[in-house]
């Protein structure tokens, strides 16, 4: 099981990678999303991964461990309100520069 | 699980639902996956599907009702829920479609009006 | 303390100055300003005077005042004979200077700033001959070469003093930071700056490891500053101040400060053959450089400046070898050099003013003109030249009975007595040929003015008194000596000394014949002139100034191509570098690393996760494939968000399923409603050597991540977490201990994250509202047919639906204490469904519906959660304690009231307002006719 | 407990929230509010400096939970130090701004006050993961405000910076999860007391995690090569904006003394942050030169000075990596002094530009210019403050760090770096001030417009305020000298934040 | 009996996944895959439901819920967005 | 307005929200009834601007009823679909219907599209307000007017009763 979570952590991570890479602001913006799904899930395995166990007090015997949990709240609301602003900008950015590449130039295009 | 105090007949009846919802859910998503154009295709899972998820909340509905005691409605509401959402979506959908000009299947008798 | 007040009376005049400019501007005061200017130096140089008998009684007058101990340095002076020297020529000619400038800058509006800035100076200059600590004196070095650099560039509408201004600011400055890497050496291998305690400390200084670096870095200091080749090509630009200036700083004064640095430390760092060879050698290319390039000068200033250098290089060659009598000789040549070489300047100045031009082929035959001015000039340029009689000549043997005495090292005691000879020889020519250029030599060609101006007979005065002075050392050499400069010759070596004997020096025949040679040699020179400057035409021309500005250039050129050749401006690019910074010192920490698994055993895999997890994989791989078509790609992700909510679900996290399913949502249609104005398509623009490079990189990182996650699952956990557990019901009063944490145990987090999603929001109404999509105008209409803007059928169902969803966010924030839920989820259910409205009803409908703004409701959470946090002051608690209890009420029983409870309404409030901010306004955005300029 | 403690964090909060609460306020009771709250903060500044004065630590249990398990701030030295300087610079920066860059854009005042949050709970909080939420409270408000006023360079630079920080912050998460899951706990004092324990075997990975803190603490700081965001997303906003932003490379840093040298650092046999550290060394020293061609090359007054941060970032980072307790102290007042000149620069550069036909801050633009011989007599005095010429801070700052780095090996590298540097640096300003100051100008137009006083007032007292350094160096340094001692004693650290906790071996108590 | 029932059902509605996974990549037209994924969202409400009875819990339920909601959301807003290019107007 | 207007708009979906709300909570306590009622209350105070302007629902039960035949036709017609896709998927005759709507208020023409929606063999894919039309696509349709009656028959006549 340890393999088959290590191996979508690390997939989920390398295609937000090669994404980030990506030229144009919109598949940044895809790539981002999936980084900080890799991220949170990587942070959130971080207190072991157990099944039927929620941290609720008195619904079950044994518990997971609620602070990664919680940890990983933050991080998503965090990294909600980052896309949110940088989708915004990527939009504002593309307009103002009549580009959406992430320098803000078409390479074919402007440079001679 | 405590299922094994569960009455047998409350627990057949939980079975059926959970198997008629598979099943009827199935049906939807196979209808989306075989047929030939994309109004023919809307029929199956906005309906279907939309059944059979509410057979399964049933059945969710009438086991945990048993096992917290006391009517568990919520599921209920998922359901009435999803059954007032389903034909907003597939009308929606289908206006997409519709807007798009998608082709109909050869078949089909009469083709949609243009506008 | 006095001693300080000598530094610092200068300062005070330099205010008066200043006052008295501000008082009386434009250019008809200058005579005031003058006598203003004329009051500090005048009582700094009586007060010197008044030292004199304490000086002459061999006494070292040190005061110290402790500023930053830490770093050793010290408000401390120190006077003793060879500061009183210098002092007293720099506060002597700078009287001089002054009255010379009454006249030189009379009817000029500048005037004020010169008398302030030539204040400053001396200030500086005081400041260094007579500091006692070391890093005391290097504030006074640094600021010298400021106020050079202020006073080259003085007359600032030329181009050349501009540069001038820049070169020798670059080359005294970066010598400066050298001397300042010098002297914390010199002050690490003493323990202190104090110069009693270094000139104790030779034995140390000159046996530590570090001796050889700390004297090229002071070395290198004093060469800047004091113009020895290669770095005196600053000098000759230097010339590009007024002629006061030159006279007093870059001959009389500032120049000399290598020179004196040189002597001070003598004691303490001299006496090695580093010291020798490295002061001597220099000091002799210096004096020849100059004196060579001197001769074939045509500006008058340019020729004493090149002269100046080949002085300053023969007073280095001097300082340099090392000797009692040596040094003697330097600081005699120092101060004669200081009382010709300031008149002649003088003289330059005012011939440039009289007939506007300083070039020798124009300027001829002033002695009809002026010949007062060619009467007193014969004294200081004879000096100069070294004739007998004359304090110059006087030196110059000196120097040539020095140079005889060189012993060791070998090649020196030859080659330095032909060297100083030959320059000896360089020196009488260019001397003579000043003189006799300017004052005789037929004709005037072309001058600007002619006949020259007048100059008041006041202008002269200056001069006078300087070229008596030079006279006076000359006939009685002896005496002046004796009375001034033998104190210093005894600081400079910090032993008692004979005097030095003169009569010995005129009865020495070798320096004698050498002089002869120099002297007649230099005046055949001097007649052969024509066909040798014929020669000097063939030779090509430089000019260091270019040469210098080239260089700059060429860093300038450099430095911007390096900048943009790596901060080019590209995202992609700084995110690899950012990659490869992550991945690299990893992969070079962890490449042989082998505890990836760790002694957990390996849990049983379930079909159903590996069903989700391979999902997940492929609809992530999708997005990075299809990314070019947008809204399918966004439509993948989706996915992903959607399985990453079932794996959280799966696994005992259902706050968190909750959260990102709703995130994820408002997250897409933000995306959508941006990809309604981005193009549909992303461009294939990458090459293939780009794809493979970032599939490198993504693979690395993702394989660094798996490895991570693999080393980390298969070790057991020991964590904090068993406290959460164990108090969240007594302590947080809650069952849902997640919910306990994020609202008590680390609501501070919470409250950050609010905070965060509120600013989000804030900045993405701030950054759009300016914002018009002008180009959207002409794609909208108002088509009907199936694309009308609003339908029916979706209005009806979302309006029905708002109140339910309302109840659900109540239902779902106040259960989430307990169970899975709480203010955010809740702010996020009450966000969707009011965003149902904007899509179904329009902006226009929905907005005139809403019952507030948006962005009052996000300070009113922020202000809530705080306010909670606040409560807990009242009862002595700390910040965001929490506090709950179970009420029993008659009818209504048992219930719970929490202020977690009311921390939570904050982060409700403040999501509801944050996500419909960003949401409006991104409607906006979009919208042809909205509502106003703000929405929210 | 001592309240006050948490007030830096809460009054720009408070501040913010009630400016939006307030969005129809108008622009001048915004301001007021806004000098207002950064005038509370100085105070509180300073209150915070006597208070580690007098106290090396002091504690603030967040909602009254025992460390590790709740979040704890911790003053000591030398975050009051950095609180008091964030204050301070605020304050100014505030001022300048309600000159009328504030005007600009939207709701500058409660960015400001969202940004002084951030900066502050960065540099009091004790528990790391609470320090990650905090920079993003400091980033996302940096984000905003750096495109305070729109404009094309500012969208192009914004989007660059936005997205490198996220990056970042994946990066931050990444090694948080790594600690956690190794270390199972969250608090500063905590984590360094597990390491310093941790397995063989677990150390690599640990190591591991501080090199990603090091390249996320590097991106905040400006550090090779992570830097390249920099210099076009400061010199893109707006004058009091990148003023402030001169402080949030010194998050970084200071990220990086908090991380290394206590986290990392408890262990004193092998210490775990030997492999960050001697990472650190080399990257800073090419930063530094970097930094200094960047000086030379840079085609306006902001793109200097943009690079002069990457010079101070060099130089602190690489004193930093030689890990002594004397250069430290010293770095720190060398921290004050280059906050402090690059805000002065950056204000200038506006101060400047705004009184020059054309061009603006451009080098290469020769264009008439007002108050000629103000704003020179300032340039220069600001120039040799920065250029470390005496007597300013500068000076005194090169000296001390030249002087401690001198007993330590490889010290020459370092020197010979800051000292050409400096070189460039002076190279650089007389270039531009001669060309600026001392050019001939023919005005063209009728009326040149008066000298914003408020403005040109800010200027000279943030200058007065490096003389000031300079002089009273001394009790400074020895202040300094103490934060530094503190922070070289972790396990004093641990104790005073860790209290009974950790006599009792690490049981939680209930 | 449920107990052995639930991995069944939950089989079928991985099949249903996977086949409207199948819809979604090969579209051919974007409704087919909006479709499909609404398709999707309706059936991983059957699947949480059923992790909550397999694990009697019973407190996934607003997750369901909320996938209800969402899905519908997520549905008007990619429709919207097809029939107008904008999402809200 | 008057006031109970003003503050209760909806008494009988106010009564509806706190019923739903005690079912959501599964608790009768008294505490949740009168949270129940606040809630129920406050929330139609707060959304009173967004809820469809005309509608007003007449008889409650024959509503109810209507709900009850529409579960049973839902159920009914799922199987014929089922059977239909299952077994002879390329045998359907799919098309598109227009059906003239006798409605008018657009709460029930809501209702009436989504319950031809949810019935299986028929989507309302486009709602005409100018001709007071739906477009109606059928999955296997062999007589359009067959099909319009069978709506109007089952669900028109009924709804329209309701809210008239
Ligand atoms: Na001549
Ligand atoms: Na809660």
């Amino acid at each position: 099981m340890e393999l088959v979570i290590a191996i979508t952590l690390g997939v989920l991570t390398s295609t937000g990678v090669y994404l980030i890479l990506r030229a144009r602001t919109f598949s940044v913006v895809l790539g981002l999303t999936l980084l900080s799904h890799g991220v949170n899930l990587f942070l959130f395995s971080m207190g072991r991964l157990t099944t039927a166990s929620p941290a609720v007090i008195g619904l079950v015997e044994d518990y997971t461990d609620p602070l990664p949990q919680a940890l990983v709240l933050t991080a998503i609301v965090i990294s909600f309100s980052m896309t949110a602003f940088v989708v915004v900008l990527a939009l504002k950015a593309a307009v103002e520069l009549r580009s959406d590449h992430v320098d803000g130039e078409d390479p074919n295009e402007d440079r001679q | 699980m405590n299922g094994s105090e569960m009455p047998l007949l409350l627990e057949l009846v939980i079975i059926f639902f959970l198997v008629a919802g598979a099943i009827v859910a199935l049906i939807g998503s196979i209808g989306l996956a075989r047929l030939k154009d994309v109004y023919m295709r809307l029929h199956g899972p906005t309906k279907a599907s939309t059944l059979g998820v509410g057979c399964i909340l049933v059945a969710s509905l009438l086991y945990f009702s048993f096992l917290k005691g006391g009517l568990s409605v919520q599921e209920a509401l998922v359901t009435l829920f999803l059954f007032v959402t389903a034909p907003v979506s597939a009308h929606m959908m289908a206006k997409a479609a519709l807007h798009r000009k998608l082709k109909c299947s050869p078949r089909t008798r009469t083709g949609p009006p243009d506008q | 303390m006095d001693i300080g007040l000598l530094v610092f009376l200068p300062v005070v005049g330099a205010t008066a100055s200043l006052l008295s400019r501000l008082k009386q501007p434009g250019p008809d005061h200058v005579q005031n300003h003058a006598l203003v200017a004329l009051i500090a130096p005048a009582i700094c140089l009586l007060l010197l005077l008044s030292y004199l008998p304490r000086i002459q009684s061999g006494e070292a007058l040190v005061y110290s005042l402790s500023w930053v101990p830490g770093i050793g340095l010290d408000l401390a002076f120190r006077l003793d004979g060879l500061s009183w020297l210098f002092a007293t020529l720099i506060t002597g000619i700078g009287c001089l200077i002054i009255v010379y400038a009454r006249y030189y800058f009379a009817g000029k509006d500048t005037a004020g700033r010169f008398f302030v800035l030539i204040q400053l100076f001396m200030t500086a200059m005081l400041g260094i001959v007579l500091s006692e600590n070391l890093l005391f004196m290097l504030v006074f070095w640094e600021l010298t070469s400021l106020v050079s650099f202020l006073l080259i560039g003085f007359t600032c509408s030329s181009r050349d003093a501009r540069r001038g201004a820049r070169m020798s600011l670059v080359i005294t400055g970066g010598g400066g930071l050298a001397l300042l890497g010098g002297i914390l050496l010199l002050g690490q291998i003493v323990g202190s700056y104090q110069i009693s305690d270094v000139l104790a400390a030779t034995d140390t200084i000159v046996s530590d490891d570090r001796y050889p670096l700390t004297l090229s870095l002071i070395l290198l200091g004093a060469f800047t500053k004091s113009a020895q080749a290669p770095f005196h090509l600053w000098l000759p630009h230097a010339m590009a101040a007024p002629t006061p200036v030159s006279a007093y700083l870059h001959s009389a004064t500032m120049v000399k400060a290598g020179l004196f640095l040189m002597a001070r430390l003598h004691p303490a760092m001299g006496d090695t053959e580093l010291w020798f060879s490295l002061i001597t050698i220099t000091g002799m290319i210096t004096l020849m450089v100059g004196a060579f390039v001197a001769m074939f000068m045509h500006d008058i200033k340019g020729l004493l400046a090149y002269s100046t250098i080949s002085h300053l290089g023969l007073i280095t060659l001097l300082i340099g070898m090392g000797s009692e009598m040596a040094m003697a000789a330097a600081l005699f040549h120092l101060t004669t050099h200081a009382l010709f070489k300031a008149p002649l300047f003088m003289m330059a100045g005012i011939v440039d003013q009289a007939t506007g031009s300083r070039d020798m082929r124009n300027i001829n035959g002033l002695w009809r003109t002026m010949p007062a001015l060619m009467l007193i000039t014969v004294i200081p340029a004879a000096a100069m030249a070294g004739l007998p009689l004359m304090s110059g000549y006087l030196s110059k043997k000196m120097l040539f009975s020095e140079s005889l005495l060189v012993t060791a090292p070998h090649w020196a005691n030859t080659l330095i007595p032909v060297w100083v000879t030959i320059a000896g020889l360089f020196s009488v020519a260019y001397s003579v040929r000043i003189f006799h250029n300017v004052f005789f030599n037929g004709k005037p060609v072309d001058l600007p003015h002619w006949p020259p101006r007048k100059k008041p007979v006041g202008m002269l005065v200056p001069l006078f008194i300087l070229a008596a002075a030079s006279l006076l050392v000359g006939l009685a050499p002896q005496a002046t000596y004796n009375s001034l400069i033998h104190l210093a010759v005894m600081a400079t070596s910090m032993t008692q000394l004979p005097l030095y004997d003169f009569s010995a020096l005129s009865n020495a025949r070798v320096p004698a014949m050498m002089s002869m040679i120099a002297m007649i040699g230099g005046i055949v020179f001097y007649l052969a002139r024509g066909p040798l400057f014929a020669i000097h035409r063939q030779l090509p021309e430089v000019d260091a100034k270019n040469i210098f500005e080239q260089i700059m250039q060429q860093c300038i050129r450099f430095a911007q191509s390096l900048v943009y050749r790596l901060e080019n401006g590209s995202l992609q690019r700084y995110l690899a570098f950012i990659l490869v910074a992550a991945i690299a010192p990893a992969l070079w920490l962890l490449g042989g690393y082998s505890g990836w698994q760790g002694p957990s055993e390996l849990t049983e895999v379930n079909p159903i996760v590996v069903f989700g997890a391979v999902i997940l994989c492929l609809s992530a791989i999708g997005v990075a494939l299809f990314h070019h078509q947008r809204l399918p790609a966004l439509l993948l992700l989706s996915v992903t968000g959607l399985f990453v909510t079932l794996a959280f679900a799966q696994f005992s996290a259902p706050d968190l399923a909750l959260t990102q399913l709703s995130v994820e949502v408002m997250a897409v249609v933000i995306m959508m409603l941006a990809l309604s104005f981005l193009p549909q398509t992303s461009p294939r623009e990458s090459g293939a050597w780009r794809v493979v490079r970032d599939l490198t990189l993504a693979g690395l990182a993702g394989m660094g991540i798996a490895l991570f996650a693999y080393a980390v699952l298969t070790r057991p956990a020991e964590t904090i977490s068993g406290y959460f557990l164990a108090n969240s019901v007594s302590g947080g009063g809650g069952t849902n201990v997640v919910n306990v944490i994020l609202v008590d145990f680390r609501g501070f987090d919470t409250l950050g994250e609010i905070t965060v999603l509120g600013i989000a929001a804030v900045a993405v109404f701030a950054f759009t509202r300016d914002l018009h999509l002008k180009e959207r105008v002409a794609s909208a209409g108002t088509a009907k047919g199936f694309a009308e803007p609003h339908p029916v059928i979706l209005q009806m169902v979302s309006r029905m639906a708002l109140p339910i969803a309302l109840l659900v966010s109540a239902y779902i924030f106040l259960r989430g204490h307990n169970m899975p839920g709480g203010g955010f989820i809740a702010g996020l259910v009450t966000a969707v469904a009011l965003t149902l409205q904007y899509m179904a009803g329009g902006l226009l409908w929905a907005q005139e519906r809403m019952l507030t703004h948006f962005r009052p409701l996000i300070g009113a959470g922020l202000l809530i959660a705080t306010i909670t946090g606040l409560g807990s002051w009242l009862v002595g608690y700390p910040f965001l304690t929490s506090a709950f209890s179970h009420m029993h009420w008659p009818l209504i029983g048992e219930f719970e009231l929490a202020t977690a409870l009311l921390f939570d309404l904050g982060v409700y409030t403040t999501v509801v307002g944050a996500t419909l901010l960003i949401l409006a306004n991104l409607g906006k955005l979009m919208t042809v006719a909205g509502p106003g300029q703000e929405v929210g | 407990m001592n309240h006050l403690m948490i007030m830096p964090i809460v009054i720009p909060l408070l501040t913010g929230a009630f400016l939006l609460v307030m969005y129809r306020y108008n622009i001048g009771r915004q301001r007021s509010l806004g000098i207002g709250s950064c005038l509370l903060l100085v105070m509180f500044g300073i209150w915070a400096v006597v208070q580690a004065g007098v106290t090396d630590y002091t504690l603030y249990h967040l909602g009254n939970w025992q460390p590790p398990f709740g979040i704890v701030l911790v003053l000591d030295r030398l975050s009051a130090t950095m609180l008091l300087l964030t204050a301070l610079l605020s304050l100014f920066c505030v001022l300048y701004a309600s000159r009328g860059s504030d005007r600009e854009g939207s709701h500058f005042h409660a960015l400001m006050q969202f940004q002084l949050m951030g900066i502050n709970g960065a540099f009091l909080t004790g528990d790391l993961f609470n320090l990650f939420v905090f920079f993003e409270v400091l980033l996302i408000a940096s984000y905003a405000l750096l495109l305070h006023g729109g404009g094309r360079a500012r969208s192009r630079a914004g989007l660059h910076y936005v997205i490198i920080n996220l990056a970042g912050s994946a990066l931050f998460l990444l090694a948080l999860g790594i600690l956690y899951g190794l270390t199972g706990t969250l608090n500063m004092a905590d984590l360094a007391r597990v390491i310093a324990d941790a397995p063989e075997a677990d150390l690599p990975l640990l190591k591991a995690a501080s090199l990603l803190l090091m390249v996320v603490f590097g991106i905040k700081a400006a550090l090779l090569p992570l830097l390249f965001w920099l210099p076009r997303a400061y010199s893109a906003a707006s004058a009091p904006v990148a003023a402030l932003f001169a402080i949030m490379t010194k998050v970084g840093f200071y990220a990086m003394v908090r991380v290394f040298l206590v986290v990392f650092g408890l262990d004193e046999g092998a210490p775990a942050n030997e492999t960050a550290l001697a990472w650190l060394w080399p990257t800073a020293l090419i930063t530094l030169a970097l930094g200094g061609i960047g000086v030379l090359g840079a085609a306006s007054l902001r793109t200097l000075t943009a690079y002069l941060v990457i010079v101070s970032v060099g130089i602190l980072l690489a004193t930093l990596s030689r890990n002594d307790e004397q250069l430290l102290a010293a770095s720190l007042f060398y921290l004050l002094h280059s906050t402090i000149m690059t805000a002065v620069f950056f204000l200038l550069a506006d101060l400047i530009g705004r009184y020059r036909d054309q061009g603006y801050d451009r080098f290469s633009v020769i264009s008439p210019l007002s108050h000629r011989w103000v704003l020179g007599s300032i340039f220069l005095v600001a120039g040799v403050s920065m250029a470390s010429l005496p007597p300013f801070s500068g000076f005194v700052s090169k000296a001390w760090i030249l002087q401690s780095s001198s007993r330590l090996p490889d010290y020459l590298w370092l020197w010979a770096a800051i000292l050409v540097s400096g070189l460039l640096i002076i190279a650089a300003l007389s270039r531009a001030g001669s060309g600026w100051f001392w050019r001939p100008q023919e005005r063209t137009h009728k009326s040149e417009p008066g000298l914003d006083r408020g403005r040109t007032a800010t200027v000279c007292v943030m200058l007065a305020i490096s003389f000031a350094l300079a002089v009273f160096a001394q009790p400074v340094m020895d202040y300094l000298e103490a934060a530094a001692r503190l922070v070289y004693q972790p396990s004093g650290y641990v104790d005073a934040v860790l209290g009974d906790y950790v006599h009792q071996g690490g049981e939680g108590i209930e | 009996m449920i107990a052995t029932v639930i991995p069944f059902v939950i089989g079928v509605f991985c099949i249903a996944v996977l086949l409207n996974l199948y819809r979604l990549a090969i579209g051919p037209d974007i409704v087919d895959r909006i479709l499909a994924l609404d398709t999707l969202m309706i059936n991983s409400i059957a699947l949480i439901v059923l992790a909550d009875i397999q694990m009697s819990l019973g407190i996934l339920f607003e997750a369901a819920l909320l996938i209800a909601l969402m899905g519908f959301v997520g549905t008007v807003a990619m429709t919207k967005y097809l029939l107008r290019g904008d999402v809200i107007e | 307005m008057n006031r109970r207007e003003f503050w209760l708009p909806r008494p009988l979906f106010s009564l509806f929200l706190a019923l739903l709300w005690l079912l959501m909570v599964n608790s009768f306590s008294v505490a949740h009834i009168l949270l129940g009622l606040a809630l129920g209350v406050f929330i139609p105070f707060i959304t009173r601007s967004f809820w469809p302007e005309q509608a007003r629902v007449r008889y409650l039960l024959p509503l109810l009823r209507y709900f009850l035949i529409l579960m049973i036709d839902i159920v009914r017609s799922n199987l014929i679909v089922a059977r239909r896709i299952l077994w002879y998927p390329d045998q359907l005759t799919p098309g598109f219907v227009t059906f003239p709507l006798e409605l008018e208020d657009d709460f029930a023409i809501t209702i009436l599209a989504s319950t031809i929606s949810l019935t299986p063999g028929t989507v309302t894919a486009h709602y005409d307000s100018d001709a007071g039309t739906l477009l109606i696509h059928a999955l296997h349709v062999t007589d359009e007017d067959e099909l319009v009656r069978q709506i109007k028959a089952q669900y028109e006549r009924p709804l329209k009763e309701i809210f008239q």
